[in-house]
């Protein structure tokens, strides 16, 4: 297989380009995905027969809670590349993937906090689920801690690429752990684990947000990454003239 | 300078550091004493809790043990010499963190006794909270020792410390305090015990090579 | 024989580089003095070819050669002794010696360090030390070393005269034994022949 | 070099480490989140313990918040500096002291309700809980600085201070948990709240004091 | 007048006498150069007449008196730059400035640094400046204070060779307006007149 446009597409500069371009198509689809699937789960799908109306907070929450999965794991692979090959996009990547991820994991948790308080009447559970989402933020904050805490950049890269790395080695130990804890001691007041029946018209639309959140944080992240990355490059010619371009 | 001298004189500061030992375990004991007086003396509560108390404890006490490990190899240019002198970075973090695991868990084992006494741990898991002590602190000093390398920098690095490496404790205080709890049901907990060794192996390989990285980063 | 071929060099740190490209080789038998203004960059040029700081331009050739290999080879013969000296402030004299150089002798103990002046501390705490009692402790390494190239970073700042005298006989007689020594000071040397480089 | 510029500094020093703020709280969630994994999460069990759990993480995470507090102005001869400008030691710890407890405390206020969420605090206790904070966390402030202090050089005697601060931390601990207590029964803690107050009064005026001695005796 | 005066004092550290009793008087206008090997006690004399350390035997007296009073007053008139400087690592130059020398007039900052040379590192955390740098920082103080009595451990120790000229340019500016400066080093002075007291 010919890996040539990868590397052309890991270079700083043709990842600006690229993302530039892309960015739009990312936040206007995703929106639009986003927007339809809300509207379509709000405002035309069944009633849950056991929740009645509150169920619908699942547009918001399911999608929240895969995509901070998602990004944690393309943070840990940034991270890997990072290590172990050196490559200069990645510490940007791990950069700009934590924040938004770290957004997207509190989302989840104050999206299900809201809705447990209708269904179970506590705002907070130790359930397996909810805990993994907690270790996940936390996990990401220490990501951002670590690059807000060095000011050398060069030092927080490498140091926040280590512990992004344990954490993704980790994260599946994790997960693991504490469902195996959650079932052993406390049988699940609400048994998170077994995929809900939904009727097509409810599950589809979920699928819509789900994809259209993933689109629009990707977005997001893109935008932050070129800010890293002029950030990083503004000594090179290309940054110069972009600079002067664009003012 | 050869692995044996620096892990001689790292043998040295341990005898000679007495103090920060006993501060460790001064901490273990004072986590332990403020929870039935915070919280409630009575023995029907402490009993079933004193296990898993007894490991809260050891999971902060280890933190503190080893924050700041690294600190003075990197600000009195230690790191430097052991790469001058061809040591492998990663080989001498395993040497020094094993060190102060037994410096740690010696006296540990001997003040547990008394800790379960005072929290009304029930006698018959006394055996088993020290059996899970042995097997699961080795790798809560090796996860620890890569908060310390990240932090080796900061003069008071100990919470960042903390807060990087907590979520990396959860599952191996999940499956130890859950062996202990299966020895009070009566079944036979080898799983845990298998796992919490597997979890051992997985950082006595991962651990040192990453404090490595974090070290020789933060020595530039 | 060519110990270190160094061309171009160029460091940048946060993202300012630190002075004008830099070329120079070191042979056996010689002395180079990196001189310079305070903050010009000679402390990072020394951790640079050590490998221990990324250079951003530039090359370093170690032993003649480009690969991993040569530059394990080279770091092999190193003695560095920078700002910081990797002497332990909990430890004594001895311990330190014995930390930095190996088991030693009891005589080859005895004689570097009535060389130093250290002989009435030997069982004192390194923290007890005074400023120039402390370098002396890591410079025992230039008697005790069997490395030839010797990375030097400011070796005589803080010494007393007679401290200086001793440490550049010992640069001689290392460059005698076919040695070769690199290293910075704002001093003056007395040694007769060495190379300099100056970097701004 | 005058109180004042110790002081803007100092706070410089704080906002520079907003992270090491940060940092302090998110420990204090950590600990709070590791009695529920170690110990039970069911809310029969963490209901009654909460506002001890609370209490117990709120002193450990203020012992590391002052831990190394005086460390760096001794090593790079602040303190010298201090006495040669004729500033008090004793003030300047004070100032120091106060500047950390505040960085503590708001942040702090803010995500108690949260933590009480976690471990099922009933509603009705949350503010008690607050308030109890409010009263008691300075006397553990000016008590832990005792501790930096004679930490600093790690000279012996340490083991004897840390004795010494831990069982003046008890009656804090006690007092205030017994006053959540007293609230949750109905009966009003004035009692505990005065005591409270009083401890705070003489560890005001004598912590600042025993600090200065061992700080200018560690600077010799 | 007499600002200090030294009666065969005698400094013990760890049981151990370290010096010969030494006496001396310190006027104003005059200028002390304190020699010694390394760990003869120079750092311990400084400290001891600051009273920072106890001294075990001989008298110090200050401002002519033997009172509290006395020291209190000598005290306020002290700029004291140790081997340890005071300078934090976290804080920027001009952070560090304000903090040891109180508010500052931008022209003041400006006029200072650029004698210093800081002036590209005044937005610099002090951990990231070069050893001759950071003290440079601490040195500062010698443009910006009001104190007349000026206590200097090595002040220029690991300074480069302009930086030493312009230490020497304050010091000789101080003593014309009337100050008093006690000092170590171990380098040679171009001041021309000094009082040498030697230490052994
Ligand atoms: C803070 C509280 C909560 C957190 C952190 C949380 C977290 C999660 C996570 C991680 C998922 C899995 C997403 C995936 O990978 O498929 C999920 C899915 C789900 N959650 Fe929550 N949850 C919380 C509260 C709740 C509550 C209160 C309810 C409803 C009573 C709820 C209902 C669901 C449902 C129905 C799913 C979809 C299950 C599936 O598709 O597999 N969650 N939640
Ligand atoms: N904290 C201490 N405790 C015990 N002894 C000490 C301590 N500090 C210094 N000493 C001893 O006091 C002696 C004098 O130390 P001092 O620092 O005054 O020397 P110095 O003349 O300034 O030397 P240098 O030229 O190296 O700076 C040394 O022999 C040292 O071993
Ligand atoms: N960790 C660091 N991060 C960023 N910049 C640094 C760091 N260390 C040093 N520098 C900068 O690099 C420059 C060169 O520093 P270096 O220590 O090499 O100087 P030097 O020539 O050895 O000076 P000196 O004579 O004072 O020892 C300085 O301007 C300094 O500000
Ligand atoms: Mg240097
Ligand atoms: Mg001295």
């Amino acid at each position: 297989m010919n890996w040539s446009w990868f590397h052309r597409l890991a270079a700083p500069k043709s990842f600006y380009y690229f993302s530039k371009r892309w960015e739009v198509f990312f936040l206007c689809f995703g929106a639009l995905l986003l927007i339809v699937g809300v509207v379509w789960g709000l405002a035309f799908a069944p009633q849950d027969y056991l929740q009645g109306n509150s169920f619908r907070i699942i547009y918001i929450h399911v999608p929240a809670a895969i995509v901070a999965q998602g990004f944690y794991v393309a943070m840990g692979v940034a991270a890997f590349i990072q290590i172990v090959w050196r490559m200069k996009l990645a510490p940007v990547a791990v950069q700009a993937f934590a924040p938004v991820g770290a957004l997207m994991a509190a989302l989840a948790l104050i999206t299900g906090s809201i809705w447990g308080r209708p269904t179970w009447g506590t705002w907070w559970e130790w359930d397996a689920r909810i805990t993994s989402v907690l270790i996940l933020f936390i996990m990401y904050l220490g990501i951002i801690a670590i690059h807000n805490t060095y000011n050398d950049r060069k030092l927080s890269d490498k140091l926040s690429a280590v512990v992004a790395l344990v954490g993704l080695i980790n994260l599946p130990i994790i997960k693991y752990s504490v469902d195996w804890w959650n079932t052993l001691h406390q049988p699940a007041t609400f048994s998170l684990t077994e995929k809900p029946k939904m009727p097509v018209e409810m599950w589809l639309p979920l699928l819509f947000t789900v994809i259209g959140l993933y689109l629009v944080s990707i977005g997001i992240a893109f935008i932050r990454m070129q800010t890293y990355i002029l950030e990083r490059e503004k000594k090179t010619r290309w940054v110069e003239s972009e600079m002067t371009n664009d003012f | 300078m050869t692995y044996f001298s620096v892990l001689q004189a790292e043998c040295r500061l341990a005898l000679r550091r007495k103090q920060d030992i006993a501060n460790s375990l001064l901490f273990f004991v004072v986590v332990i004493m403020l929870f039935p007086i915070g919280v409630s003396a009575s023995p029907s509560f402490l009993a079933p809790a004193s296990s898993g108390i007894i490991w809260c404890a050891a999971c902060l006490a280890s933190m503190l043990a080893l924050d700041g490990i690294f600190r003075e190899d990197l600000s009195d240019g230690s790191i430097d010499q052991w790469r001058i002198n061809g040591l492998m970075v990663a080989f001498v973090v395993l040497g020094k963190v094993l060190i102060r695991w037994v410096t740690f868990i010696v006296p540990l084992l001997v003040l547990v006794p008394f800790c379960g006494f005072a929290l009304s741990l029930p006698p018959s898991l006394m055996l088993d909270t020290i059996f899970s002590l042995l097997v699961g602190t080795p790798t809560l000093f090796l996860l620890a020792a890569i908060g310390a390398s990240v932090t080796a920098t900061l003069r008071n690095g100990a919470v960042l410390m903390i807060l990087i490496v907590v979520p990396l404790y959860l599952p191996v205080l999940i499956f130890s305090t859950g062996y202990v709890k299966a020895s009070d049901l009566g079944v036979p907990g080898n799983g845990q015990i298998a796992l919490l060794l597997a979890f051992l192996l997985v950082t006595l390989v991962l651990s040192p090579f990453f404090c490595s990285v974090s070290l020789k980063a933060s020595a530039e | 024989m060519m110990l270190l071929s160094v061309e171009r060099l160029e460091i940048e740190r946060d993202d300012r580089v630190l002075f004008s490209p830099i070329t120079f080789d070191l042979l056996k038998g010689e002395i180079i003095k990196i001189t310079g203004e305070n903050g010009a960059g000679k402390s990072s040029i020394l951790r640079a070819i050590l490998g221990f700081l990324s250079i951003s331009d530039g090359s370093i050739r170690y032993l003649g050669g480009h690969s991993k290999a040569s530059y394990a080879e080279f770091l092999k013969e190193v003695l560095y002794i920078g700002h910081t000296t990797g002497v332990k402030d909990s430890l004594t004299v001895r311990e330190n010696l014995t930390l930095l150089n190996g088991p030693l002798r009891d005589d080859q103990l005895i004689k570097v360090v009535n060389r130093l002046q250290l002989q009435d501390c030997l069982e004192q705490l390194c923290r007890q030390l005074s400023a120039g009692q402390k370098k002396r402790v890591a410079l025992a390494s230039l008697w005790l070393t069997t490395s030839s190239i010797w990375v030097l970073d400011e070796p005589i700042a803080s010494l007393d005269s007679s401290g200086q005298s001793i440490v550049e006989g010992a640069l001689l007689d290392h460059l005698k034994e076919g040695g070769a020594v690199i290293m910075t000071t704002h001093q003056a040397l007395t040694i007769p022949h060495y190379k300099e480089i100056i970097v701004r």
